[in-house]
């Protein structure tokens, strides 16, 4: 447990809940009833058979066997970008929507950047009857088109943040007011394992079925349930927490955490806040954010609207701060060309938040009989106009 | 040794007091804003130090703090402008601001600072009760700085009693539950509220906030309590005629 | 043995391979190889691996409560949309690919209406590393733009098809030229269960994984292998004989298709090949078509892209014939209310052509405890902007 | 009594066969072509019934076919204009149509009414072999009427033989492995290829089709076999001059 949350809610000296006391009810009372919730076997029985025949889980470890001999390593892609909605979203947005139903909200808010964890969150919502308002940065709105549409079919209302950068982070600022203005019947559905204590640990364990699944169909496809390497990119930090969950404790696994450079990490447009980060709270955790030396959060730039956010969540700044993983920064153009190429060997369009991990492979090497497990954490389709406009392919 | 605070509180039963935004409409606005509430009559202010993500505030609020930044304000020149307000203000002065900010100015370099320049009391919304007591409880008591505890409709009666009984100066009354600057009026569920709370018998006196934009609400606000705090509106204020007429405003305000 | 195909490549007295002299030695190459190499351990084993894990094989068979109790029955949708690049379409190509690979070509053409097997022809040739040109109408290049996009990113070059209504037809004639000027290393994958035999009978194959897993998924799900009915929209007909095919032969399933009715079967914009259509001759195979006195194919309209196509596989028409399924038209307007109905009730964006087969609903009355197993062939993200416009949601 | 196609290719080693789609550039075009075009020297021609979604066909045919339909013309329609054709033309005329069409007039109408016009062959493109000759040869010969079937590069030695067999006026070799119009000029594979079927000693004489378009194409078409069918070349021709000059179309693909 010396990477795991402790009874206090932090992971290390990082997490805890820095809230205004307009919020202290609501996040008292999931505090309080997170744990047993989620272990009533009624809720694991729903959880699991909505993560199975509507989720669409396991999702495939699939054995990238181009890739792997382009690169000269074993690489396996968990398919996260299969599941209903297309990205590692959906793990979480079904938990969150059965807590929701479970402490009798009847009104559902959500921040999103690439718009992933809002069609989530419509989609969950739309499932159970639910209202769904959804808030977003007005450069994702234009960037993620795709998504913005298909929240609108669901039935969602889709809120514009027009504050600050208008990204990510503006968008968790207004979720966040809206909370605040609708205590009672609200449950916020936060999208990373960001926000104050219990959202990381609950939204880490809700998409630590990733690893849990890695572990078994790895036993089964190589005949050892660990592998070298796990490698995923870090917006807040869900998918990679789902990828880690299980080997958090398990140090032969190598962690790789990569986050997005923009221009480079330098270049004053970036959002690698591992490098650029001081300890802070965002959001209402403490943990790693960029910002001036005033404490003034910073603008983010990326390409990618998923991992365009200045903070990380708790459990990476721990991991981070104890060097239990790796963190490499990629820029735009090395995930886009990395994207490219997997769509050019492999026949999958990746997000181009997972395109940011598959870069790894440009910048490291792996042993050849070294196994890396990759987390895919979405698909492209939400971001065929970036791809096509970067690459000319009109 | 009374702080400022609790001295008027006091004496005066009905306070009126005023939240803006330092650096808001300029840079240097600040001290003639304070010695101008100070002779409107106001009997405390609330300065509000800017953050980029206040998630707390309401849209005049936040777009007051995004041009003060913008302005130039940071917490080192805040205390540089303050430096010798005392020689011309004596009324309360609270510093209210996001924690970041004061967490990498260091909290206690910024309690010194506070102290120096003579800020009586502090509201930090988003630090939590628990991580003030066992962290921050003895410093801030140790540089004489009341720290502003805030309550509303949703709060438990437990916990309104242990906020009362680690509050010095007064209880901040969230009027609603809500961002600043969202409320049209108060309805019956704010004034049972407000009842709810006084009869309740809190050691520490009661001041009212959020949505306060008018003489009505004033009144509402102030019929069982001790005070109320005016931000929105004063800062729609600020944006519509600068630093003049403050004076105007606080009477409308008062009603009279 | 009675609603399969018979050993002469007919389905009772529709089917065969009415092609030019040219294309003789490809089909027979094909006719003669086909069924070995599909029985080949080899052969299987590559295919199952690669629907497991690259497509994402098992998809689920997820019972829709919300949309069950609406309409007063057990509805069990298919949720083909869950597969990699979000339709039934992979299936068949993962089929076709290994096959031409067996049959040692180089080079892979494919005509596509909605994109959906453009697409999944395109990651299929970018998996194995094949060249690939896909045909497609230049109506459907519009409506369909996401698809067009996304098989740009897999290195696919679209050629437009500018000829009659520029629709799927269209595409099926250019890619059928194309295969006349390149017989020795060009395989053409086509995309539906029509064309000359043994195209019908092999893509049935193919998908008919997907009724092999309805009977193992609703058995363990209800305790029985054979639901009520199969409902399936027919463009070609490949996701219905996929649905049908393990039930062919038992009648106690009933079999429901559902042809796109455009603005109305007698609008002189539709689709319903069946209402409309006579025995005849299109792209190699006798079956049933729309076209006029003289015999000139009729240019068919439907909102759905992929429904968009005068004919129908000669297995439809003889089930057709036979009255071994019943057919219903569904107008644009029926399917658009549909499709929405299932963003609205079930948090599932169905693309337009399963929106279709959707409709049957408020179109048939099911008894409350019959169990109907609906194809949800693929999903909507390549439908948003015809969504949008229609509802104008913006 | 034999077929004028056996006699044309009995009597004369190299013929030019000219094919046109009736109804193209006009209606009314048909008679008036066919006059002109044996007029010109011409030994045979292959009138087009146009169809919708004419497969084999490149680019030149296909929109010649779809102008046609679109200025009205059907089976029924040409069997009128061809209705005393026999009064003036004495070439022989192969009819070339997909099947559909045909399947919708009734194959046996079809036929009959191709022989009171006075029709000698038909060209079904999509009619395959096997169909041919379980269902249609014993209609077809009931009519009088030769099924001209095709052969490929890629045709199998043995395939030539059955289909030289089934054939009785004459093989159409297609020149290469591609869609009417799509060749540029002959190149060795080609020649190769004209030369391996003429060495193959078959009972019928050999025509070649698809991809002559000048002198030199004709030329090498007809160096091995008995003839070499204009297809695209003069339709490009009839879109240009239009009924007129066909004689010096004629002229210049003889290379004289
Ligand atoms: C596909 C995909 N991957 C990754 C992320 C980043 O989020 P996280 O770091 O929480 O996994 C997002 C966020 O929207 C996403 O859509
Ligand atoms: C999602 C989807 N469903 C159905 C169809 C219709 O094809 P078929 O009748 O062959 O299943 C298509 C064709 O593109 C499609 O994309």
């Amino acid at each position: 447990m010396k990477y795991n949350i402790d009874s206090r809610g932090y992971y290390g000296k990082f997490g805890g809940a820095y809230i205004p006391e307009m919020l202290y009810p609501n996040v008292e009372e999931l505090r309080e009833n997170y744990l047993t919730v989620m272990e009533d076997p009624s809720f694991q029985k729903e959880f699991n058979s909505l993560l199975k025949d509507y989720v669409g889980r396991p999702s495939p470890l699939y054995f990238a066997s181009r890739l792997s001999a382009k690169y000269e390593t074993q690489i396996y892609l968990k398919r996260e970008d299969l599941n209903h909605t297309g990205a590692h979203k959906i793990n979480n947005t079904i938990g969150q929507i059965l807590m929701a139903e479970r402490l009798g909200k009847k009104r559902i808010i959500a921040e999103t950047g690439a718009g992933q964890h809002g069609v989530a969150t419509a989609t969950v919502c739309a499932l159970k009857g639910l209202e769904c308002v959804v808030y977003m940065g007005e450069i994702d709105i234009e960037r993620q088109a795709p998504n913005v549409a298909r929240m609108k079919m669901l039935g969602a209302t889709v809120i514009p943040a027009r504050s600050g950068s208008k990204t990510l982070k503006d968008a968790t600022n207004e979720a966040i007011r809206d909370w605040i203005n609708n205590p009672i019947d609200t449950h916020y559905i936060i999208g990373s394992v960001v926000g104050p204590h219990p959202y990381p640990d609950m939204v880490a364990k809700f998409q630590s079925v990733v690893s849990a699944e890695i572990k078994s169909q790895l036993l089964t496809q190589t005949g050892k349930d660990a592998p070298d390497y796990v490698v995923a990119c870090v917006g807040g930090g869900s998918n990679a927490a789902g990828a880690y969950y299980h080997y958090l404790e398990n140090t032969d696994v190598k962690l790789i955490a990569v986050e997005a450079a923009g221009y480079g990490v330098n270049s004053g447009e970036s959002a690698a806040t591992s490098v650029l980060g001081k300890e802070g709270i965002i959001h209402g955790s403490k943990t790693l954010l960029m910002q001036t030396d005033d404490g003034q959060i910073t603008e983010p730039y990326s390409i990618s609207a998923g991992l365009d956010y200045p903070g990380i969540g708790p459990m990476h700044a721990h991991l981070f701060d104890t060097g239990r993983a790796e963190f490499v920064a990629i820029t735009d153009n090395d995930a886009m060309n990395a994207g490219l190429e997997l769509c050019k060997l492999e026949g999958i369009i990746p997000a181009i938040e997972s395109a940011h991990a598959l870069a790894i492979f440009e910048k490291k090497c792996f042993g050849k009989d070294e196994v890396v497990v990759l987390s895919l954490s979405g698909r492209g389709d939400k971001d065929l106009a970036t791809y096509i406009s970067h690459f000319n392919l009109i | 040794m009374k702080n400022r605070i609790q001295k008027t509180l006091a004496n005066n039963q009905k306070i009126v007091s005023i939240y803006f935004t330092a650096g808001f409409p300029n840079l240097n606005d600040t001290c003639t804003i304070l010695e101008k509430l100070e002779k409107a009559g106001v009997d405390m202010v609330e300065i509000g130090l800017p953050f980029s993500d206040p998630l707390a505030d309401g849209p005049t609020i936040q777009e007051s703090s995004t041009q003060a930044l913008k302005n130039g304000m940071t917490a080192v020149r805040l205390f540089e402008q303050l430096k010798d307000i005392r020689k011309t203000v004596s009324i309360p002065l609270v510093l209210m601001g996001y924690f970041n900010p004061i967490l990498q100015f260091g909290v206690e370099a910024f309690c010194q600072q506070c102290k120096a320049v003579g800020i009586d009391g502090l509201i930090i919304p988003d630090l939590p009760v628990d991580v003030y007591e066992n962290e921050y409880k003895h410093l801030f008591e140790s540089y004489g700085l009341l720290n502003i505890l805030l309550i509303t409709p949703q709060t438990s009666d437990t916990r309104i009693r242990t906020i009362d009984s680690i509050s010095k100066g007064f209880v901040y009354m969230v009027s609603s539950a809500s961002v600043t600057g969202s409320q049209k009026g108060f309805g019956e569920a704010q004034t049972a509220y407000f009842q709810r709370i006084a009869s309740m018998g809190l050691k520490n006196p009661l001041v009212v906030g959020f949505g306060i934009s008018s003489p009505e609400t004033f009144a509402q606000a102030i019929e069982h309590t001790n005070g109320a705090i005016i931000g929105s509106a004063f800062i729609k204020h600020l944006r519509e005629f600068g630093v003049e007429k403050i004076d105007q405003f606080i009477e409308k305000i008062r009603g009279h």
